[in-house]
């Protein structure tokens, strides 16, 4: 199997990554590419965490967030114990201790929330997402209200003698900690627990008579997956010296849910490639267009319609046409697909940057640039041609994938047969 | 006294207010399943449209055609949108709506832009309609009753007389009994959501100019409608009916009480002193935490009740 | 798996190049990062301040930039979140920008008067000095103070004080009503004090806090008001929460005085338009008639130049005031060296556009500046938001009124 | 001692009663057969032994023990197992991975999120021959959903007796299948049933018949007569209710 070295493989790029963009002409690490590093890899803890409910027990949560906010704010605030001489904790074991708290909290919480299965569960948990980011803004003690609880990671107590004064420092704890918890989450799986919640996910009715209590499943999966969303938290208190309200919001808990839908919620793996996308169209994407949400919710939407599984998905579905060998007679079907897909990409952002520029960004004195060349909005041409690539490249883009669709359909007939 | 009196007029008029959103999100959630989680930008599309259309021919023609555009955009999203995921499931479905939220907050914001919108409450109805105890009663709030009221009325007699409603009348409670009676069902769901986000426009157009017509109104009033509709249970208007009312009157009169917990233990002799986050909670007031009381009702409800107040069988 | 992989990786290394791998070049301006929202729903601040900051910078660079060299300006979105903040903060130091400017926002504001000090201490051959021009809360210049903050804009109590003051002889009664959050918290706090050490003779008859932008209907509040017999509501609100209130205020026929403190943000003027006659007041920084009150012709134009092409009215004058100390600053100090030009800054004295003294105060880089105290009426020579309606001086706290002591024990670096 | 038992056992949905006193007894390694015509409430009576639906009246013993007011998964847990009318699987996991998951607490294993599955050779190995009992071994792996639905019923039939249940509970285990099909399950049920006590609702008269010890006929529910083949075949009441209208 390829995948064997995989895994290793995509270790070491994590590893090799913030060297390949080392700033040799001030002689430091470029530190957004590292914050950005560091905030894929809580991102990514945080995805997995939530497909341990979505797509493993198929919970519908809307408070997931709740937990990952709960292990910043322990962690700030152990930080500062130990910061005080309190407490003899090592940095490198605080994300554990920030997990115990979101596993108490989750415990809590889930005793509510899984005695109901579906609807009502969401229902539930978005009721205790409510309460919760209201009440830290309300009580000042443990949340600091809106300015939230600041720390400073240099606690001078660490296993390996590390300071954490520096960003690369702190994105190597990270990712080893991102590491261990995406090898315990994928052991979970591989468990009794792991394969009953499937099970009840599927058919909870028959789980029940195999002897199974499908909502203590539901519970010990909900506690645990609040038990690694609270390790992302600890990571992101650590990351950043401060947690405020916004870690536990519900913006955070639907970012949860985008990533692992998007990734793809039937194959474990997913979550962290959709994790990664959402972090580069956030962090990466926003500082070119002010209308990221937009795309988010396109692709969101596109992906709901038209590929269920999410990106890994996909990728699975070739699964069996690699084995056999016939990967590269779906080069030019995908080539065919590319430029009309081109064409309705470029006219769809061109509409839209051009339609928000008109209305939000027009009088800001900046011009609009797209596509590397400054485009004046008020102008007829522009718009024609956005609407028509868009209008043409959806038609071509209809008759294209019909094709691809058939060619696909005959290969797989065949990779079965 | 007369606080009372006002309260509960003022609760009246919100809770109206909400029925009016919510009961449309019942009809399409008991029918099809989907819990519309783009309901609300419905309705704050239905305000933005009403202020852009008045602004051409008036106010009262507005009240007719915005609520006709939201329908139809419903019934686009319908048939372009929901019923292409049918087939992946209920949360399929759910995360489809969970995604347009995102596309119609910005949308709105492309085409209006960012800041509130001046639409006014119009000039024939700008007058004090009595005076209650010195306070006065704008006839616009009289005017929202009423337009509610109407509404309830039409949609009981849509559900009652007419035949389409007979059928959606049936499947409410058996959604999966119409289709074996041969109905063409996913024109059955088109009519429900279309209707449904109709009367979200509705409630967008007079709510739009009681309130304030700014991108941020869906989500202000998104959570609280989920609550109305799960808390009144499904397949069931008159629950949603209650279920609006009790919301409408719980946020009015909870900022009446200035009680905290606190206050309630002082009699059996128990004393906070000290600055802990336990007395710190303690001793929040409820008038405070107002708007939080229906989310708790939410939760307490669905935790002894999977079915809600009124409902026919479990969410 | 690994084609998928190997496309992941090419979109990564494409879009990092983008936005970590500009040309360092020769600097032929001087760049200023700029962190507010532009996205999401407080999006509408952050659009308005950027136009604004276009405008502002056209003067400023007119004028001769500083060093010889043109200002330019580097927005990065923040989403109103800390972590998004700081992750701009790092693009901005990668950039080698030696200075953050943000003016939304206490949450984020906190977050990057620490992380900016954090990164100073860490990172001694890269500091940048944060430039606060919107993060009102009290305890930046108190108690969080530190020494690569500089605030131009007046804190919480720095407004409380205005606002007491500008309060009219005949007013005995007052309503408190403000957000659950930390800002109506602070606003509260420092009302109530300054009220009980300037105007003894007022009674506070009720004092509220009310859960932040959940509230949909707010006539059971202004039953309450009603019930209390204040003369005049003082409260924090802004945005949603206070156009709802003074709707409902106005639609049940309270007659009080709404003694504000933010209704003149953009968007307020609109959304409560004549509601607002004769009964609303706010604490503005600036406002159009605020040259034409003082005879200020210069700054009449100035303002006036904005208004040829906006719907929205010029009140950002700290943000001039801003961006001028910081161009001299930069002359002083002959570098954009972050330490140089703030050990410059300190105690300047400047005059602002219409010509009042202000100072960067030493102790605790607060700035010292001038409040207007204004009501919202028909009868002015310019309305603000096309609304018909303008902003009318009532009292003006000068920046002798606003010196307060402050708490702040600041740690000074070493060189 | 009886194996399963029924005391007068009620049930009402609403006003309407669906079960009105039923009374059994089964005794430990009887074939026990319910029949009746549609509506009689022989899917009802399963419900309400299995812990489905609570009763309204009346007692359920288990090998002496009362269970009528337990939930489905400690009725489980006591030995006694079903299968639906409607096949009821795990559409998304593997053949081989449905049954292991009904393995797994009568194995002992319950909530365990530490024990890796893959280690367990016990189990595996178990699951492995119930997988070759079933003639399922070529479609180990695939998903459960996609089987045809003859190899459906033979998987629901090897998740119900894979817990290893004393009483076993099957709900028209042929319904919808052709002849050879039939015969083929009833060879299955015969085989992976012996030694336990069983109790089928079925149709198919012949099914019926040749593999029952006792026979129970359902009418509006209500047992009219109970007892070996013979008895049931010879009494009028069942001739004039039910079976005359059969033949």
């Amino acid at each position: 199997m390829k995948s064997r070295w995989l895994i290793p493989a995509l270790i070491a790029v994590a590893i090799a990554l913030p060297w390949c963009f080392y700033d040799w002409g001030h002689h430091r690490h470029a530190g957004f590419l590292l914050s950005m590093l560091s905030q894929m890899g809580m991102m990514v803890i945080l995805a997995l965490s939530y497909n341990m409910l979505l797509g493993q027990a198929g919970l519908f949560s809307l408070c997931h967030a709740t937990f990952f906010g709960i292990g910043g704010y322990a962690t700030v605030h152990l930080l500062n114990a130990v910061g005080a001489g309190d407490l003899p904790v090592p940095m490198e074991l605080m994300p554990l201790l920030a997990g115990l708290s979101g596993l108490a909290l989750a415990i809590l919480f889930g005793a509510m929330a899984t005695k109901q299965r579906a609807t009502a569960f969401a229902m539930i948990t978005l009721g205790i997402s409510e309460l919760m980011a209201t009440a830290a803004l309300m009580f000042h003690h443990f949340f600091g209200g809106e300015g939230g609880v600041t720390t400073n990671r240099m606690i001078e107590n660490s296993l390996f003698g590390l300071t954490y004064a520096s960003g690369l420092q702190v994105y190597y704890l990270i990712l080893a900690w991102t590491v261990l918890a995406t090898g315990l989450m994928y052991y979970l799986t591989l468990t009794p627990l792991g394969r009953m919640a499937n099970a009840t996910r599927d058919n909870f009715e028959r789980a029940q008579f195999i002897g199974y209590d499908p909502r203590m499943v539901r519970f010990l999966q909900f506690a645990l997956s609040g038990f690694f969303a609270g390790i992302g938290g600890g990571l992101y208190a650590i990351t950043y010296e401060i947690v405020t309200f916004d870690a536990l919001a519900a913006p955070l808990s639907a970012n949860a849910l985008l990533m692992a839908y998007i990734g793809g919620t039937t194959v474990f793996g997913g979550p962290i490639l959709g994790a990664i996308l959402i972090t580069l169209l956030q962090s990466g994407v926003s500082l070119l267009s002010n209308s990221w949400l937009v795309y988010v919710g396109v692709m969101f939407i596109a992906m709901v319609i038209f590929a269920p599984t999410g990106l890994a998905g996909i990728i699975k579905a070739h699964g069996p046409i690699r084995h056999s060998g016939r990967l590269g007679s779906l080069v030019v079907p995908y080539l065919r697909l590319v430029i009309p897909s081109l064409g309705l990409l470029l006219g769809f952002v061109g509409i839209v940057e051009l339609m928000s520029f008109l209305t939000i960004g027009a009088a800001q004195g900046r011009k609009l640039v797209l596509f590397g060349g400054p485009v004046d909005v008020h102008a007829a041409l522009p718009w024609v041609i956005s609407c028509g690539s868009l209008i043409l490249g959806a038609l071509w883009l209809r008759i294209e994938a019909a094709g691809f669709h058939r060619i696909w359909e005959n290969l797989t007939a065949e990779v079965r047969r | 006294m007369e606080t009372v009196l006002i309260s509960v007029l003022n609760g009246l008029v919100y809770g109206m207010l909400l029925f009016m959103l919510a009961s449309g999100l019942t009809l399409i959630f008991s029918m099809m399943g989907v819990l519309n989680f783009a309901h609300a930008s419905i309705y704050m599309l239905g305000a933005y449209l009403a202020f852009t259309v008045s602004r051409f021919v008036g106010f009262f023609p507005a009240l007719i055609i915005a609520p006709i555009l939201c329908g139809l955009i419903g019934a686009a999203i319908e048939i372009w949108g929901l019923r292409r995921v049918h087939h992946n499931g209920h949360i399929a479905e759910l995360l489809f709506t969970f995604g347009l939220v995102f596309i119609i907050q910005r949308l709105v914001q492309m085409t209006w832009g960012m800041l509130p919108m001046a639409y006014r409450v119009p000039a024939s109805l700008d007058f004090p309609l009595f005076v209650l105890y010195g306070a006065n009663f704008p006839a616009y709030r009289g005017f929202m009753l009423l337009v509610s009221a109407a509404m309830l009325l039409g949609t009981w007699l849509l559900l009652k007389k007419t035949r389409i409603g007979l059928i959606i009348q049936a499947a409410l409670t058996h959604p999966q009994m119409v289709s074996s009676l041969g109905h063409n069902v996913p024109r059955v769901f088109t009519t429900v959501f279309a209707g449904g986000c109709l009367l979200a426009g509705l409630a967008g157009v007079i709510g739009g100019n009681y309130q304030t017509t700014e991108p941020g109104m869906a989500d202000s009033m998104g959570p609280i409608v989920f609550v109305v509709v799960v808390f009144g249970g499904l397949g069931s208007l008159a629950g949603c009916f209650v279920a609006s009312i009790i919301m409408g009157m719980i946020q009015t009169f909870a900022v009446v009480i200035d009680y905290s917990i606190a206050d309630l233990l002082r009699p059996m002799g128990l004393m906070l002193t000290g600055d802990t986050l336990l007395t710190e909670v303690l001793t929040v007031p409820v008038a405070r935490i107002g708007a939080l009381l229906p989310f708790v009702m939410m939760v307490t409800i669905l935790f002894f009740r999977p079915r809600g107040l009124m409902g026919t069988r479990d969410t | 798996m690994t084609s998928s992989i190997r496309r992941l990786c090419f979109a990564f290394v494409a879009l990092s190049m983008l936005v970590a791998g500009r040309p360092a070049g020769a600097e032929d301006t001087i760049k200023i990062g700029y962190v507010d929202p532009f996205s999401g729903p407080f999006a509408s601040g952050g659009d308005e301040f950027l136009k604004v900051f276009g405008y502002i910078l056209q003067k400023v660079n007119a004028d001769g930039g500083a060093l010889g060299k043109k200002f330019e300006l580097v927005p990065f979105d923040d989403k109103l979140q800390p972590a998004e903040a700081l992750i701009a903060l790092k693009n901005i130091t990668d950039q080698n920008i030696p200075f953050v400017m943000q003016c939304t926002g206490s949450n984020v504001g906190a977050a990057l008067v620490d992380g900016v000090s954090k990164h100073n201490a860490r990172n001694p051959d890269n500091r940048v000095l944060y430039l606060n021009c919107g993060a009102l809360a009290t305890e930046l210049t108190n108690e969080q103070c530190d020494f690569w903050q500089f605030r131009f804009t007046g804190n919480v109590e720095m407004r409380a004080v205005a606002r007491i003051k500008a309060l009219p002889m005949d007013v005995k009664k007052v309503y408190l009503l403000n957000q659950d959050y930390l800002f109506g918290q602070s606003i509260q706090h420092d009302t109530r004090k300054w009220l009980a050490k300037l105007r003894p003779d007022i009674e506070v008859v009720g004092d509220e806090l009310m859960p932040f932008g959940k509230v949909q209907d707010f006539s059971s509040y202004v039953a309450k008001i009603k019930a209390s017999g204040a003369q005049s509501v003082v409260t924090g609100n802004y945005n949603r929460d206070l156009n709802l209130l003074i709707k409902a205020a106005v639609d049940d026929g309270l007659n009080v005085r709404f003694d504000t403190y933010l209704a003149h943000l953009i968007g307020g003027p609109t959304a409560i338009g004549s509601a607002g006659e004769h009964r609303l007041t706010s604490i503005t920084e600036f406002h159009p008639n605020v040259p034409v009150e003082l005879k200020k012709p210069d700054a009449e134009a100035y303002s006036n130049g904005w208004r040829a092409n906006h719907d929205t009215d010029f009140s950002e004058v700290p943000f001039l005031t801003m961006l001028q100390m910081l161009a001299r600053a930069i002359d002083t100090a002959g570098s954009t060296d972050a330490l140089k030009v703030a050990l410059a800054l300190e105690d300047m004295k400047a005059t602002d556009l219409v010509g009042s003294p202000v100072q960067m105060r030493k102790v605790d880089h607060q700035l010292l500046m001038p409040y207007y105290a204004a009501s919202f009426t028909k009868d002015v020579k310019y309305d603000a938001e096309k609304t018909g309606f303008g902003w009318k001086t009532d009292f003006i706290a000068s920046t002798d009124d606003l010196t307060l002591p402050t708490v702040c024990k600041m740690k000074r670096p070493a060189s | 001692m009886t194996a399963l038992t029924l005391r007068n056992v009620r049930k009402n949905f609403g006003a309407t009663e669906i079960i009105r006193g039923v009374t059994l007894d089964i005794a430990p390694g009887e074939r026990h057969c319910i029949i009746g015509p549609n509506g009689a409430g022989k899917t009802t009576c399963f419900n309400l032994i299995s812990g489905r639906f609570p009763i309204t009246s009346g007692e359920i013993l288990l090998n002496g023990e009362r269970i009528d007011t337990l939930p489905p998964h400690k009725i489980n847990r006591m030995g006694l197992s079903r299968s639906f009318q409607i096949t009821s699987i795990f559409q998304r996991l593997s053949v081989f991975e449905n049954l292991r998951c009904a393995l797994l607490w009568s194995r002992g294993y319950r909530y365990s999120f530490w024990s890796p599955l893959w280690r367990q050779k016990a189990l595996n190995e178990a699951a492995e021959v119930l997988l070759e009992d079933l003639n399922l071994s070529a479609r180990r792996d695939i998903l459960a959903g996609l089987l045809s639905y003859a190899e459906q019923r033979a998987l629901e039939i090897g998740m119900t007796i894979a817990g290893g249940a004393s009483v076993v509970l099957l709900d028209e285990p042929t319904a919808g299948m052709s002849n050879t099909e039939t015969d083929y399950a009833m060879a299955l049920i015969r085989r992976v049933t012996a030694g336990k006590t069983l109790l089928m609702v079925e149709h198919d008269m012949k099914v019926v018949f040749d593999l029952a010890d006792t026979i129970t006929v359902l009418v509006y529910g209500q047992v009219i007569a109970s007892g070996p083949p013979v008895e049931v075949r010879a009494n009028r009441a069942v001739q004039e209710a039910y079976l005359g209208a059969l033949e």
